[in-house]
């Protein structure tokens, strides 16, 4: 599975990009984000607060619920600021 | 007509390439989006625009085909630059053409306040304090929030 | 800034010039009209756009006040063509520059909307049953009245 | 006093300008073009139907009940459909 981080998520994760391998039982975004959260201290801090973290699956925003499995892109970040 | 590039854009040449060869449009919109040297009061020196390349694409062309679905539209762009942006800049150019002027001025709207809410850019704003992320605002999902219900209105 | 002129507008060099040397400006919507090869199922050769010289700068003028004086605009401008015109070609250039995307785009559609029910120009199109004055739309009218009551939304 | 016709009212009245002099008892917009109908069979159709003709006053809409005068531009012309 690929892991994406952009904007202060990438700066406090400290890397922008990480394949990881979870154990069968991450299966939604939800159990993901708490198994990353303990990969290390940056990571714990990254996603300390869930409610300013957005989650895409394969490109798509997904909420906690949504499922994950291997070969998954997911990206976290911020909620968007552009125009 | 989706762009997205770290170079400016030619606002003239876009908006002309829209309605090139035909004679049927009745109306150009479009809204040109700068980089402000002020934010939230305080002085900005530049900004720094990140975002999901791949994604990024898919999401705009996915706003794009929505208004093309609610307006009856015959041309659409939207070009958003990302990288280091200096007030005064162009940041982005939306623009929607339509035989009826309500049309291409509701679209355009639509475009811009979808895009502020659904496309995954991010900035980062150079300070006197350092670089800071902004952050999203709830005034920007208000308006997004306005176009949640499909609406048309007759010319 | 108000022109009313026979000849061509530059689009690109117009747009531009409203945010020139400055850093504050947020966003610039703007509108244009073009001249379109039907009107109410008709085929249309060209069209010739009379008006009222004196009380057409008077009227763009006012119009263009009272936008100043509802939303906080940075600069503005309308431009009027008359004279004959191709389909195809730019009937009107209109445009407002804000430090808010919302007041910005507002702005812009009040400008075309009012513009089209009080500034006193006439469009005679050439047809298959011969020269046609242009007949005003209950459309127009009721477009502008969605503008008679001031209304300032916060960005 | 200066009438200006505009669009299909300068072609029916077959003048785009004329200088009168009413009489003194012709002091508003409704009287004055109640006389401008009698100058001709032209004037008069192309005043035959008073709720498509829109008059201006020194370039400012004026209503019928408005006041005219000696020196006066009063622009006679159908509603407007530029833009």
């Amino acid at each position: 599975m690929k892991i994406l981080y952009f904007a202060w998520l990438k700066s406090k994760v400290g890397i922008g990009e990480e394949a990881v391998t979870p154990p069968a039982e991450v299966a939604t975004v939800g159990a993901l984000l708490d198994w990353l959260a303990t990969r290390g201290p940056k990571h714990a801090a990254a996603l300390a607060n869930r409610s300013i973290v957005r989650v895409a699956v394969n490109q798509e925003y997904a909420g906690l619920d949504h499922p994950v499995k291997t070969g998954d892109e997911v990206a976290l970040f911020p909620p968007v600021t552009g125009g | 007509m989706i762009k997205v590039q770290r170079e400016d854009f030619d606002v003239g040449a876009e908006l002309a390439q829209l309605t090139a060869g035909r004679t049927d449009v009745g109306g150009v919109a479009s809204f040109i989006g700068l980089v402000r040297d002020v934010a939230e009061g305080a002085t900005v020196g530049a900004m720094t625009l990140e975002h999901y390349p791949g994604m990024t694409e898919k999401k705009l062309a996915e706003i794009e085909a929505e208004a093309q679905r609610r307006w009856p539209l015959q041309a659409s762009l939207i070009i958003h630059r990302y990288g280091r942006l200096e007030p005064g800049e162009r940041i982005v150019l939306v623009a929607t053409a339509s035989p009826h002027r309500r049309a291409a001025l509701e679209s355009c709207a639509f475009l811009i306040d979808w895009l502020k809410t659904k496309a995954p850019f991010w900035k980062l704003e150079e300070t006197a304090a350092g670089p800071q992320w902004v952050a999203a605002r709830d005034s920007d999902d208000d308006a997004a929030e306005r176009w949640s219900k499909p609406r048309r209105v007759a010319e």
